[in-house]
């Protein structure tokens, strides 16, 4: 199959970057910190190449055509963030950064409540504590389900109280119901360390797909990469 | 000081942003629905200037790293290459948006070439890292040193079984059961745990708001008056 | 030195080889290990299947590269692939820079190229590109969408797009699939999307990390359903008989992956336990 | 004139808001709300005592966060357990070492270990609270290496992390487990908790540092909001347990209120 240059170039510089990061579990490296150089250099390049383009068209072009000139507000304002760096004029960066700050904060407190707090009591709340099905009749299982989740539940919420001090009866009460939440949120983030074992194999397992396209590049500069990060390893370990 | 240098303006231009979109949001008022709206699209084209705060940073502190450089060392190196890759792959992004006339600057093919093998490559190489260190943990460092830690390790090691494509079939005519165990511990003791941390966040997320809007806390306006 | 703590400290990077050994065989050859199917993945189909001709569909590419490079990828081609066979019309967005791109190259994709031939880029299908902002990008989307995002990713007006005449705020979608690699992204969604529109319908490929989590938001039928991870994924493939001899090799690595994890997690602790009390000073 | 169905959603965002201003503006009269102690501060005195006994240093970490994003609550709690820990060091005697990724949270630090020695009448060692503070790298993972090198090398007996962790989490515990070092380490981060519940001897869950925080420096806005927010857990609380009592008895009455 015949593989254009560039094709194959980005092949290489896929397996160079990739190797390089994962030489880090042999031993720190020049490979190493190239590929960490590169990745800093060009996510921050990345990001302000698209900021560039969305201000360019959404905000540059209608105020230069005249087709909305309101837009040299936010222009104007948003500029400001380069008093970051003068020590004198400092507090003119305060002012984009209380409007984003201001915006955002205002729209999530409205979408929390309900999405986070109101829709999740409710869902609780809804549980029927004895489950008869119409055809297959009562349901223990469910039932017992149904209780689990309603004692886990309020369980982990008292295990995060802290005002109440466990000298009072409620107090007491409460320490004994979050003791119950600490065993639900173990077994909780048992499943969450299970889930985040796939997440990290299968994203090894996608990265390694991907070498495995060309042995040439995967096999050739990871042989180039050990001997190398080995000889630095001696070297140092001889300057030391 | 004089007043507009103090934090006082800001905090205010914060509260009233932040009530503006809360009463855009809970009251059937047309001029502050669409006054948010306004501040909003304002906000996204503001909220771009801020790439500019970490560039210079980066550049910055690069900067100084190679003034300092000592003989012998050549770690400067990356330094350099680091200002010279930056500086290059944003001017090829700003020539990518002028001359595709597009706000997308991997509409240019060499932007976009260098983002599909060089960025994503480093992201996912990094990040999959943790796949090493979770396997090498594993075995030397997660004990079932307490009954917590038992409990979790357990109910961890269930839940990697049945996410295992092939895993329950190692219970062969009990892969069923041991499925519904995997569904039984996400759906109700790992759902009744996370619903409890959600009820929680949202009231922490609620606090920390409210604490922002009525000047209490001021991290986010940097240091100083 | 006894067996036990010979094996304990052994150098990690034994471990490591161990990794790139046991994830390397089945990605060299097949080993068609068998899978199951769970009711998640059936429920996310049947959510697209259910979906009336003419619905409209936002498709939130919330993605880093490497959550694309990982789970994220398979999920949101097999799902891209699922719609295009639809009757329905797709709004692709996203609120992630790094996530923008990625859509075009989901269309590369085999089955999704071959899904979309019979449709028209305007009519059926729009990529509006990134919008910046995060949650507030989300809001201003979801009150106006014209006045947020005025040209397509190709610089095209909105005018000029016949679907989205119809399509003017957060009330015009029926459905909202969300890939997502973290913050902003279904929850965000739930909070600016779903609090303005109670009857959006959401579906959120989800990376494994994040399933716990959503979990909650699933049974509180905020989300109708979730892909959890790469198993959903595979799972999902299965369903849409889309798999292909890599994908296979990918599930059966990842099978292989898990148990290296649990070997290891056995050893340690038997040997941990084994050694008890002969460590000293330490609980 | 409100929209409909969001009522119930203004009515509670409204009384957390109150519940919140109310505690902290009380505390900042100086009416502090009295909190509980969370049970891994005890394991905190254990580990500096016992670092102080086998001569080897007690290691403290605030998390990769910063402090002007939102991260800044965990990188504050953090920092609130520098103080203490840095007491109990002057006054045991217990060699200290705070690494730290993030330039500008140096300064902050420093500072608060020189407050903390001068309060223990320890000024000759305050005055060099600036050597106790190692900056490595504002990279992640070049704060991961050096961080990694500095447990290898120094060995320390107490391994402390409280703050935002990241992936970095799971070396920095598993290589402090591996030098032997009594670990406690707490993180608002969810996907990180299991890893420090796996590897350390003790672990504060979420919210915990927060109040911990708060316990320790009696900031009274730290102190108010934790308060604070207890009543917005309690109001949950609350609707849980009276819901689904009416639910059961077949009224759906709450449901249908907190739609409304």
């Amino acid at each position: 199959m015949a593989v254009d240059l560039a094709t194959m170039l980005g092949i290489y510089v896929y397996a160079l970057f990739a190797l390089g990061s994962y030489s880090f579990t042999y031993k720190d490296n020049s490979f190493f910190k190239f590929a960490e150089h590169t990745m800093v250099a060009l996510s921050i390049a990345y990001n302000a190449s698209v900021a560039y383009g969305y201000i360019r068209f959404t905000a540059v072009q209608p105020v230069i055509t005249g087709k909305d000139a309101t837009f040299l507000i936010p222009l104007v304002i948003g500029a400001l963030f380069i008093f970051f760096f003068s020590k004198k004029y400092f507090w003119l960066y305060r002012f984009p950064i209380a409007v984003i700050t201001g915006t955002g904060m205002g729209l999530a407190m409205s979408g929390t409540i309900s999405a986070q707090f109101l829709d999740q009591v409710v869902a609780t709340v809804r549980l029927p504590l004895y489950v008869v099905d119409k055809v297959l009749g009562f349901r223990p299982m469910d039932t017992l389900n149904n209780w689990l989740i309603f004692i886990m539940v309020m369980g982990t919420l008292a295990y995060f109280f802290f005002s109440i001090t466990p000298e009072s009866s409620l107090g007491a009460a409460t320490s004994k119901l979050g003791l119950i939440g600490r065993w639900t949120m173990m077994v909780a983030f048992g499943s969450a360390f299970g889930n985040t074992v796939m997440t990290r194999m299968n994203l090894f397992i996608g990265v390694y797909k991907n070498l495995l396209r060309d042995y040439t590049s995967f096999l050739g500069l990871a042989a180039l990469i050990l001997v190398v990060a080995t000889l630095e390893g001696q070297r140092a370990k001889k300057a030391a | 000081m004089s007043f507009y240098k103090r934090k006082e303006l800001p905090i205010v231009i914060t509260a009233l942003c932040a009530l503006l979109m809360i009463c855009a949001y809970f009251f059937k008022i047309p001029e502050a629905k669409s006054a948010s709206t306004t501040v909003q699209t304002w906000m996204l084209v503001m909220v771009n200037f801020s790439v500019v705060v970490g560039f210079v940073m980066v550049i910055r502190m690069h900067k100084r790293r190679i003034d300092k450089r000592q003989p012998g060392d050549k770690s400067w190196l990356y330094s350099v290459w680091l200002i010279v890759l930056l500086i290059a792959y944003v001017l090829l992004g700003i020539y990518g948006v002028e001359s595709t006339r597009t706000a997308a600057p991997t509409n240019d093919w060499t932007f976009n070439w260098v983002f599909t093998n060089a960025l994503v490559a480093l992201d996912s190489a990094m990040y999959s890292l943790l796949a090493f260190f979770i396997a090498s943990a594993s075995f030397r460092a997660f004990k079932a040193r307490t009954k917590e830690a038992g409990v979790l390790l357990i109910s961890g090691a269930i839940t990697m079984l049945y996410n295992a494509p092939a895993g329950s079939a190692i219970f062969g005519p009990l892969a069923p059961s041991f499925n519904d165990l995997g569904d039984w511990i996400l759906n109700v003791p790992n759902m009744a745990g996370f619903r409890g941390i959600l009820i929680g966040a949202a009231v922490g997320a609620i606090s920390l708001g409210i604490r922002v809007l009525t000047g209490r806390e001021r991290g986010y306006l940097g240091a100083g008056e | 030195m006894s067996f036990w703590k010979k094996l304990e400290a052994v150098d990690a990077r034994v471990i490591y080889l161990i990794l790139w050994i046991a994830i390397g065989l089945p990605l060299l050859t097949p080993l068609y290990l068998p899978l199951s199917i769970s009711p998640d993945t059936v429920n996310y189909h049947k959510a697209i299947e259910a979906l009336p001709a003419g619905a409209v569909v936002a498709f939130g590419m919330d993605v880093s590269p490497a959550g694309y490079g990982g789970e994220l990828g398979p999920q949101a081609r097999a799902t891209a692939y699922h719609l295009f066979t639809k009757p329905v019309k797709i709004v692709f967005v996203s609120f992630w820079e790094t996530g923008a791109p990625l859509i075009q190259d989901v269309w590369k994709n085999r089955f999704v190229a071959d899904a979309m031939k019979d449709k028209k880029y305007g009519e059926d299908y729009v990529n509006l590109h990134w919008i910046p902002g995060s949650e507030t990008g989300m809001a201003a989307f979801a009150e106006d969408v014209w006045k947020t995002v005025p040209a397509d990713y190709k610089g095209t007006k909105l005018a000029d797009l016949p679907m989205m005449a119809k399509i003017k705020s957060v009330n015009d979608f029926a459905l909202l699939v969300c890939i997502e690699t973290g913050t902003p992204g279904g929850p965000e969604y739930l909070r600016q999307w779903q609090a303005r529109n109670r009857n959006l319908k959401m579906l959120v490929g989800s990376l494994g990390v994040s399933v716990p989590a959503n979990i909650a938001y699933m049974a509180s039928g905020q989300y109708v359903s979730i892909l959890r991870g790469g198993r959903g994924a595979t799972e999902y493939q299965y369903i849409l008989k889309i798999v292909t001899p890599t994908d296979v090799q990918g599930s059966d690595a990842m099978t292989m992956s898990h148990m290296v994890v649990l070997v290891f997690l056995l050893l340690g602790n038997l040997g941990y336990l084994a050694t008890k009390g002969q460590k000293g000073g330490k609980k | 004139m409100l929209e409909t169905g969001r009522v119930a959603q203004l009515f509670f965002l409204i009384v957390i808001c109150a519940a919140v201003v109310y505690f902290v503006e009380t505390a900042r009269r100086g009416k502090l709300p009295k909190l509980r102690k969370v049970p891994g501060l005890d394991a905190v005195e254990e580990a500096v005592g016992r670092a102080t006994e086998m001569a080897r240093p007690v290691v403290i970490s605030t998390g990769i966060g910063g402090l002007t994003d939102v991260t800044a609550p965990q990188t504050v709690a953090g920092l609130s357990m520098v103080g203490y820990v840095a007491r109990l060091c002057a006054r045991y005697g217990a060699e200290l070492i705070a690494p730290a990724r993030q330039p500008y949270v140096i300064p902050v630090e420093t500072e608060i270990i020189q407050t903390a020695f001068n309060e223990e009448g320890k000024p000759e060692e305050a005055a060099r609270a600036s050597e106790m503070v190692h900056y490595l790298s504002d990279s992640q993972f070049g704060y991961t290496i050096a961080y990694l090198g500095l447990l290898q090398r120094r060995k320390p007996a107490a391994h402390l992390m409280i703050g935002g962790y990241w992936a970095e989490s799971l070396q920095l515990a598993e290589v402090g487990f591996n030098v032997n070092a009594i670990q406690i380490a707490g993180t608002a981060n969810t996907h990180q908790i299991p890893f420090f519940v796996a590897a350390c001897d003790y672990a504060l869950i979420g919210e915990e540092i927060y109040a911990a925080g708060a316990y320790l420096s009696k900031d009274p806005v730290q102190v108010g909001s934790v308060a604070g927010q207890d009543v917005g857990k309690a109001i949950a609380l609350v609707l849980i347990v009276v819901g689904i009592l009416l639910t059961a008895a077949g009224i759906p009455v709450l449901t249908t209120l907190l739609r409304s």
